[in-house]
C-alpha cells in the first residue's frame, strides 16, 4: 500500500439510463497536493466529483481513502472520515447569517450535538474555530449578514469557508471560482493555495476553465466524454495537443 | 453581575410584564366582581374561576402548538399526526388513574416513556418518506389510533366513541376544587417548556434542526445525520405534547376522541400559521388568539361561529401573511428602519 | 419487458398479494353477496373517485393541496338536489348568479382599466377596497329583497327534509312564490350588475403581478355578453322557465341537475383560483389555511341554507320503478319497469346506487383521459406538470390553463356530489368523510398519477365494502369454529392501515412516479 | 441594420439576489449574437429576462420595436420568440410528435412546419412515436431545437446547444443553427468558444450581471487577452 496515495479511485463507472457519465476513471491523488480535474462542460467532472464525495453511488467501482473502502459510506459519514466538498452552484443555508453558516459546519464534529438543553455558543472551540474560518475567508465584516444577502463572490467564499471549518484533510472543490468576477479568481486561488500548503492539506479541485488551474495546481486531469484523456504537471498538459482538441475543438491558433 | 441582571430584566421586559399579568390575572379578574384576592385564593370567585378555567384551556392548547411549532416550524417536518401525541398523553392519563389507580408521579413516567415510545414509532417512517408522504403516513398513523380509541372493544378502558369519562384527579390538584392552583401549574409547565424549547432552538442541536430545515441535503454534506436530530425534535416535541394531553386529561371532565382527529392536528397548525411558522412564541400567542376566538364567537354568535372563523382565517391569509409574530418581526424592522431614517434626517 | 417487470417488480407484488387476500376474501362469500359488496365498492369507489381525480389533477399541476375539496363535494351535492328538488327556486337564482359573475368575465380588459385610472399612490391603496364594500353593500341591500322562491328551516312543513320526501313519494309540494319587496326589478338588476363590475375589478386590483396585457379581442367580452343575456333572459322569462322544469320529466331533470351541479362546481373553482389561490403559490403551506378556511365556510353556508338534518334525494324515474316485472331479471325488463332493483347472480343489486354510478366513474375516467391524452389542453396539463415555465415559454397561457384546471378539478367534485346525492344522501358530514377516502385513495395510487387516483378509488371502495360485509356475516378464521366480526371502526382502519404499509414500501404510491 | 431586440440596462433579481445588474444586449435582425460569459455570470438569466420568465425589475426590453418588459411571459413569447432551454426541457410525458404540437401557436403551425423540420433534423421523424424520456441528449437538444421552430418565430433563444454533445453531433448541430439563421435572428449562449466563435457574427460579454463587451465575433477571435479575461479558455 502506496501511504503517498490519499485518495484513489479503482474503475468507478456510473451510468444514467444510457449515458455513461462517468467511464472505468481511475485516479490517484498524492497527499498534500493540489490536483486539478479539468475537462469541458459535459465531460462528467461534476458526476465524477459527486461519486467522490459519496453523494452519488457507482454502477461500479471503489473509492478508496488512504486505503480502506469508502464507496458505500452514508454521504454524512465523510466529513467524519474528513473529505469535505464544495458545490459547484452555491450550496449554503440561504435565511441563516454567515456566521451560522459557518458554524454549522464546524460543528458537525464536536462531541456534544445531542447538548439540547446547552446554548450553542458554549462550545468555545467550535466558536473560536468559527471566528478563525470566516477571517481567513474574508468575511469578517458580513459575519452576521445572512447568507443570502451576500454578492455572488462572497458567497463562493462562505461555501470555501464551510468545508474549511471541519478542518478536513482532504477538500473536495467542485469550481470554487465559478461565476466569480475575473478580479476576484487569482484572489481566491491564492487562497485555496495558501490553505493547502500551511494547512498540509490535499485539494481536488474541480474547473472547466483551464487557465484558473494552470498556476496553481501540481497535477492536472483531464476527463472528456467520461473518460481520463490525460493527466500531467500543467506543462505537460498544456503542451498536449489532444488535450487542445478537445477543450478547444481544434481552434490550436488561439492558443499559441 | 449586577448589570448583567438588569440587563436580563431590559431584554425580557415584555415578556415578564405578560408573565406578571397571567400570574395576576385570577386576583384582577377577582376584584372586578368584588371578590377580595383570598376569596379568590380559596377559589370562591364565580367569574375569576371561570377565567382560570379559560386560561388553564389556553395554556394547554398553546404547550399543544409549542410543540408542533418545533418539528413543524423549527425542524420543517409537516406532520398530520400530531394529535396523536396529544392524545396518547391523554389517553393514557386517564386510564393510569381510572382503571389501574397509578399515584400521578406513575402515570407522569409512563407518559414520559410513551412519548419516547411514538417518537420513534414516527421516526421509523422518517427515512422512507418525506414531505407530503411522510405527512400522509402520520395522518394514517394517527388515524389508526384514532380507531382504536373509539373501537367498542377497548371501550371499558377508553368509553368508545363517547369518550373517557369519570377520571379521578388526584385531590391537590382538582380543577373543580383547586383550580387556581391548577392554573399554576398548568402556566409553570408551559413556561418551562417554552424555556427549553427556546435552549433547544438556540443550542447545537436546536441549530442543526434548523439547519435541516433550510437545506437538508448540505446539512447532510456537513456531516450531520439528520435523521438523529429530526428523532431528537420529534421526541422532544412527542413529550410536550403528551405533558399537554396530561393536563387536558386532568383539566377536562371527559377525553373526547376528538381529540385524536385530523381537526385536531389542522388546529394545532392553524394555531402555529396564526401565530408564525418557527417562532415559538407566536405559537403561545395563536393558541391565545385561536380559543379567545373561537370561544367568544361561539359564545355571542353561536351556531354561525365558524362562518366567521373560516372568514378570518381566510383573511389572516391574505392579510397577516406571515402569522401575527412573524409579520411584526417584518414590520417591525421595517419601523425601526424608518425610526432610524427620520431621526437621521433630524440629525443632518 | 423483462427490464420493465423488473423496474415495476415492487408494485407488482404488492398488487398480487392484495389480490391474493382479496381472492381469499370472496372465498368466504356466497355468490350472491359477493356479487352485492363487489358493486358496493364500486359505486364508493366510482364516487371516491370523482373526488380524488379532481384533487389530484389540481395537486399534480398546481401543487395545490385543496382541503375545500370535500366541502366542494357536499356542495355539489346540494345544488343538484336543489335544481332536482325545487326547480323554481333555481329558476329564481339563475338571474342573480349570471349578474354577479358576469362581472369576471371581463377580467382581460381591466388591465387596460386599472392603466388608464391614474391616481396617486393613496388612492390606489384605497381604490379597491372601496370598490369591494360598495359591492358588498350593494348585494347587502339588493339580495334579501330580491325574490327567490326557496323553503323555511324553521317551518318543518316547508323544510328540504319536507320537499324531498314529499319528492321521493312522487307527490311535489307546489312551490309558494316570491316578489320584489320593495324595490323595483330594474333597479335590483341594475344594482346586481354594478356590485359585479365593482367587485371584481375591486378584486382584480388586489393583484398586482398583472400589468400588462396585449390587444382585446371580442372574445374578451363574449363571456360577459353571454353571461348579461342568460341573466336577462331568465328573468323575463322566469315565470315560463319555470312551469317548463316542473312539469319536465323526472330523467330530463335529473341530467339537468347534474349538469347544473358540475358547472357551477367549475365556476366556483375558477372564481376561487382566480382571486383566492392565485396570490398564494409562493406561500404553498398557507394555502392549507385558506382552504381550511374556505371549507369551514362551506360547510357553515350549506348548514344556513339547506339545515342540519340529512335528507336523500329522490332518484330519476329511470331507476325508481317498482312495477310488476321488478325485480328485473334482465336489462329489457329493466327498461320495461324502470326498476330499481335488478337481480344479478342470485343477488339483489339496486341499478342506480351499484350500476349506474360505476358506470358514470367509468365514463368519467375515460372522458378525463382522453381529454389528458388526445387534447390540447391534456397537452399542456401533462407538460405543466413537468415543465410549467418551459410551457409558458413556448407562448401558451398558463395561467388561463391552472384557472381552466382547477374549474376541471371542482367540476368533478360536485359531480360526484351531485350523483352520490341519491344513493348516499346529504348531510354536512359527507364532504370530511370523502375528502378523507379521496386523499387515502391517492396515497395508495399515487398522488398525482391519473390512473393511480383510479387504481386507488377502486381498492379503498371496494376494501371498505368487503369488510363491512364482513362485519355482517363474520370471518370464520380457518381450522376454528371461530367467526370474528369486524365493528364499524375497522372500516376505516382497514384503507388507512393499507395506505401506510404501501406508502413504506412504494413512497410515490403504487404507479406515482419517482420525484 | 434594423434591430430585433433592443434590451437596454436590466436588472434582474431573483429572490434576494441582485443577478442582472445592468445589461444591454442589441441584437440586429437576421443575425446570430452570442452571449459569452463565464459560469453564472448572468446569461441564461438575461435571456429568461427577455422572455419575462424573470421579469427584470428596471431596464427595457425592446423586441420588434414594442416595449415588452412587465409583459406576462407567455403574451411576450407569442410575439415570436422561440426559445432553447439548458438542459433542453423536453416534457417527459409527452411523445416527440405531442412535443412539436405543443408549440403549435396557429392551428396548422405543425403541418406546416413539419417537413422543414424533418428535413433538419432526419432522426426526429424515425423517433416522432417515443416518448421524451427516451431520447439520448443530442436527440433531445434536437427536439427542443425543433420545438422552437413549429410556431412563427422571428427571434430564437437558443441556451447552451452544445452542451454535454459528441464532437459529431455539435457539428450537426452547427450547421442546423446555422441553417435557421437565415429565417430567424438567433441568441445563443455557448459556453463552448470555438463553437460560438464559429456561428455567431456578435458576441456580447456578460460578468457578473453586467454587458461589460460586445462587438463583432471576428474581432474577439484575434483579441486573445479579451478571451483570456473573460472566458477563461487557456
Amino acid at each position: 500500500m502506496n501511504h503517498d496515495i490519499i485518495v484513489e479511485t479503482i474503475n468507478l463507472s456510473k451510468q444514467f439510463g444510457a449515458l455513461v457519465a462517468v467511464d472505468n476513471v481511475n485516479i490517484k491523488v498524492r497527499r498534500n497536493s493540489l490536483h486539478a480535474i479539468i475537462g469541458p462542460n459535459g465531460a462528467g467532472k461534476t458526476t465524477f466529483f459527486n461519486l467522490l464525495s459519496g453523494n452519488i453511488e457507482p454502477t461500479s467501482g471503489k473509492v478508496m481513502f488512504k486505503g480502506s473502502d469508502l464507496t458505500h459510506q452514508p454521504v454524512h459519514r465523510m466529513i467524519h472520515h474528513g473529505i469535505g466538498r464544495s458545490f459547484q452552484i452555491t450550496n449554503i443555508f440561504p435565511n441563516l447569517t454567515v456566521f451560522e453558516n459557518v458554524r454549522l459546519a464546524s460543528q458537525a464534529l464536536e462531541k456534544s450535538n445531542f447538548k439540547f438543553w446547552m446554548n450553542v455558543s458554549r462550545l468555545e472551540k467550535c466558536e473560536y474555530r468559527t471566528w478563525e474560518v470566516i477571517e481567513k475567508v474574508g468575511l469578517k465584516e458580513r459575519a452576521h449578514a445572512p447568507a443570502r444577502t451576500l454578492p455572488h463572490g462572497d458567497q463562493r467564499k462562505l461555501e470555501l469557508g464551510m468545508i474549511l471549518a471541519p478542518d478536513p484533510e482532504v477538500l473536495l472543490l467542485d469550481e470554487p471560482t465559478a461565476g466569480m468576477a475575473a478580479e476576484q479568481v487569482p484572489e481566491l486561488l491564492a487562497l485555496i493555495q495558501e490553505i493547502q500548503k500551511t494547512g498540509n492539506k490535499t485539494v481536488i479541485l474541480v474547473e472547466h476553465n483551464m487557465n484558473v488551474v494552470m498556476s496553481v495546481s501540481d497535477i492536472i486531469t483531464v476527463m472528456h466524454l467520461g473518460k481520463v484523456l490525460a493527466e500531467g504537471t500543467p506543462a505537460e498538459i498544456a503542451a498536449n495537443r489532444e488535450v487542445q482538441t478537445a477543450y478547444l475543438g481544434g481552434l490550436y491558433e488561439l492558443n499559441v | 453581575m449586577q448589570k448583567k441582571a438588569f440587563s436580563f430584566f431590559h431584554n425580557n421586559r415584555a415578556s415578564l410584564i405578560v408573565l406578571f399579568a397571567l400570574v395576576l390575572l385570577p386576583f384582577i379578574v377577582g376584584l372586578f366582581e368584588g371578590a377580595s384576592p383570598i376569596v379568590v385564593w380559596e377559589n370562591q370567585g364565580g367569574i375569576s374561576k371561570f377565567v382560570e378555567g379559560l386560561g388553564i384551556e389556553i395554556f394547554i392548547l398553546a404547550l399543544y402548538a409549542l410543540s408542533y411549532d418545533l418539528i413543524f416550524g423549527v425542524t420543517g417536518l409537516l406532520s398530520f399526526g400530531h394529535a396523536m401525541f396529544f392524545a396518547v398523553g391523554a389517553y393514557l392519563t386517564g386510564i393510569a388513574l381510572k382503571s389501574f389507580a397509578l399515584s400521578l408521579p406513575a402515570v407522569i413516567g409512563l407518559v414520559f416513556l410513551a412519548a419516547i415510545l411514538q417518537a420513534l414509532l414516527f421516526g421509523l417512517v422518517l427515512p422512507r418518506v418525506k414531505g407530503i408522504t411522510f405527512a400522509l403516513v402520520t395522518l394514517g398513523m394517527a388515524s389508526m389510533f384514532h380507531i382504536i380509541v373509539t373501537s367498542s372493544e377497548l371501550g371499558n378502558y377508553t368509553g368508545a366513541d363517547v369518550g373517557l369519562q369519570g377520571v379521578m384527579v388526584p385531590s391537590f390538584i382538582n380543577p373543580a376544587n383547586e383550580r387556581l392552583r391548577f392554573y399554576f401549574v398548568a402556566l409553570v409547565v408551559l413556561i418551562l417548556i417554552y424555556l427549553l424549547y427556546q435552549r433547544f432552538v438556540n443550542s447545537p442541536t436546536g441549530r442543526v434542526c434548523v439547519a435541516i430545515r433550510e437545506n437538508e441535503g448540505r446539512a447532510k454534506m456537513l456531516g450531520y445525520n439528520t435523521f438523529a436530530f429530526k428523532l431528537a425534535a420529534l421526541m422532544l416535541s412527542s413529550f410536550a405534547a403528551a405533558l399537554a394531553g396530561v393536563l387536558h386529561a386532568l383539566y377536562q371532565p371527559i377525553v373526547s376522541p376528538n381529540v385524536a382527529d385530523l381537526s385536531f392536528t389542522v388546529t394545532a397548525l392553524l394555531i402555529v400559521l396564526i401565530g408564525g411558522v418557527g417562532t415559538l412564541s407566536g405559537a403561545l400567542i395563536g393558541a391565545f388568539v385561536y380559543r379567545l376566538l373561537d370561544f367568544g364567537l361561539r359564545r355571542y354568535i353561536g351556531e354561525n361561529a365558524s362562518f366567521i372563523t373560516g372568514t378570518i382565517y381566510v383573511a389572516f391569509v391574505l392579510f397577516i401573511p406571515y402569522g401575527m409574530v412573524g409579520t411584526w418581526r417584518l414590520k417591525s424592522f421595517r419601523v425601526a428602519q424608518g425610526w432610524r431614517r427620520l431621526l437621521a434626517a433630524f440629525k443632518t | 419487458m423483462n427490464a420493465f417487470f423488473r423496474k415495476n417488480l415492487l408494485s407488482a407484488a404488492t398488487l398480487i398479494v392484495i389480490l391474493i387476500f382479496f381472492i381469499a376474501a370472496a372465498q368466504g362469500m356466497n355468490s350472491q353477496d359477493f356479487v352485492i359488496t363487489f358493486l358496493r365498492g364500486l359505486s364508493v369507489g366510482a364516487v371516491t373517485f370523482l373526488v380524488a381525480s379532481g384533487f389530484s389533477l389540481i395537486f399534480g399541476l398546481l401543487d395545490v393541496l385543496n382541503l375545500a375539496h370535500g366541502t366542494l363535494f357536499m356542495i355539489g351535492a346540494y345544488i343538484g338536489w336543489t335544481v332536482f328538488v325545487r326547480p323554481d327556486t333555481f329558476a329564481d337564482l339563475l338571474t342573480p348568479f349570471a349578474l354577479i359573475l358576469s362581472g369576471f368575465a371581463l377580467r382581460d380588459m381591466y388591465p387596460l382599466l386599472s392603466a388608464r385610472v391614474r391616481l396617486g399612490l393613496r388612492m390606489r391603496r384605497i381604490l379597491p377596497w372601496a370598490l369591494i364594500i360598495v359591492s358588498v353593500l350593494l348585494l347587502g341591500l339588493i339580495l334579501p329583497r330580491y325574490p327567490i322562491a326557496g323553503w323555511n328551516l324553521d317551518n318543518y312543513a316547508e323544510s328540504p327534509v319536507t320537499y324531498s320526501f314529499m319528492a321521493s313519494q312522487g307527490t311535489p309540494l307546489p312551490p309558494p312564490t316570491a316578489t320584489f319587496d320593495q324595490i323595483s326589478p330594474a333597479l335590483a338588476i341594475g344594482g346586481l350588475l354594478l356590485a359585479s363590475l365593482f367587485g371584481s375589478f375591486g378584486l382584480f386590483l388586489f393583484d398586482q403581478s398583472v400589468q400588462r396585457s396585449p390587444r382585446l379581442s371580442w372574445r374578451s367580452y363574449a363571456g360577459f355578453v353571454v353571461l348579461l343575456l342568460v341573466g336577462l333572459i331568465a328573468f323575463i322569462f322566469n315565470s315560463a322557465l319555470t312551469a317548463f322544469l316542473l312539469g319536465l320529466n323526472a330523467n330530463w331533470l335529473f341530467f339537468i341537475a347534474v349538469i347544473v351541479a358540475t358547472l357551477s362546481g367549475a365556476g366556483l373553482g375558477a372564481l376561487m383560483e382566480a382571486t383566492l389561490i392565485r396570490p398564494l403559490y409562493s406561500r404553498p403551506i398557507y394555502q392549507l389555511m385558506l382552504t381550511i378556511g374556505l371549507s369551514a365556510i362551506g360547510v357553515q353556508i350549506v348548514q344556513a341554507v339547506w339545515g342540519r338534518p340529512e335528507f336523500v334525494m329522490p332518484k330519476p324515474t329511470l331507476f325508481n320503478g317498482s312495477g310488476a316485472s321488478c325485480p328485473a331479471t334482465s336489462f329489457s325488463s329493466w327498461w320495461q319497469g324502470n326498476c330499481s332493483t335488478i337481480l344479478l347472480l342470485g343477488g339483489r343489486v339496486r341499478t342506480y346506487n351499484e350500476i349506474f354510478i360505476p358506470l358514470i366513474g367509468l365514463l368519467v375516467l375515460v372522458a378525463v383521459w382522453i381529454l389528458l391524452q388526445r387534447t390540447r389542453l391534456g397537452m399542456i396539463i401533462r407538460a405543466g406538470v413537468q415543465d410549467r415555465e418551459m410551457v409558458e415559454a413556448l407562448g401558451i397561457n398558463v395561467r388561463r390553463v391552472f384557472t381552466m384546471v382547477f374549474a376541471l378539478g371542482v367540476g368533478l367534485a360536485t359531480l360526484g356530489g351531485a350523483l352520490a346525492a341519491p344513493s348516499m344522501g346529504l348531510s354536512n358530514a359527507m364532504g370530511e368523510s370523502f375528502l378523507l377516502n379521496a386523499l387515502i385513495a391517492l396515497a395508495i395510487g399515487g398522488l398525482t398519477s391519473y390512473p393511480g387516483a383510479a387504481l386507488g378509488s377502486l381498492l379503498v371502495g371496494l376494501i371498505q365494502q368487503f369488510i363491512i360485509k364482513y362485519g355482517q356475516i363474520g370471518i370464520s378464521i380457518p381450522f376454528t369454529s371461530i367467526v370474528l366480526k369486524p365493528t364499524p371502526p375497522i372500516v376505516p382502519a382497514s384503507t388507512v392501515l393499507l395506505m401506510v404499509i404501501i406508502l413504506l414500501i412504494m413512497p410515490n404510491g403504487l404507479l406515482g412516479k419517482k420525484e | 441594420m434594423q434591430t430585433i431586440l433592443d434590451v437596454q440596462g436590466i436588472h434582474t433579481f431573483i429572490g434576494q439576489y441582485h443577478i442582472l445588474q445592468g445589461v444591454d444586449v442589441r441584437v440586429p435582425a437576421g443575425s446570430i449574437t452570442a452571449l459569452l460569459g463565464r459560469n453564472g455570470a448572468g446569461k441564461t438569466t438575461t435571456l429568461k429576462s427577455i422572455l419575462g420568465l424573470t421579469p427584470p425589475r428596471q431596464g427595457k426590453v425592446i423586441f420588434n420595436g414594442r416595449e415588452v418588459q412587465g409583459m406576462r411571459s407567455f403574451d411576450i413569447a407569442a410575439m415570436g420568440i422561440g426559445f432553447v432551454p439548458e438542459h433542453r426541457a423536453i416534457f417527459r410525458d409527452l411523445s416527440v410528435e405531442e412535443n412539436l404540437k405543443l408549440a403549435e401557436r396557429a392551428k396548422d403551425d405543425y403541418a406546416r412546419k413539419r417537413d422543414f423540420i424533418f428535413d433538419l433534423f432526419p432522426d426526429l421523424k424515425r423517433l416522432i412515436a417515443l416518448p421524451g424520456t427516451s431520447l439520448s441528449g443530442g436527440q433531445q437538444q434536437m427536439l427542443a431545437i425543433a420545438r422552437s421552430l413549429v410556431a412563427d418565430n422571428s427571434l430564437l433563444l437558443i441556451d447552451e446547444p452544445s452542451e454535454g454533445l459528441a464532437p459529431v453531433i455539435i457539428e450537426h448541430m452547427m450547421s442546423a443553427i446555422r441553417q435557421l439563421s437565415t429565417q430567424s435572428t438567433i441568441v445563443l449562449v455557448e459556453q463552448n468558444f470555438l463553437v460560438a466563435s464559429k456561428l455567431a457574427e456578435y458576441y456580447i460579454i456578460i460578468e457578473e450581471g453586467r454587458s461589460v463587451q460586445s462587438g463583432m465575433m471576428k474581432d474577439l477571435v484575434n483579441d486573445k487577452a479579451a478571451i483570456h479575461r473573460f472566458l477563461g479558455a487557456a
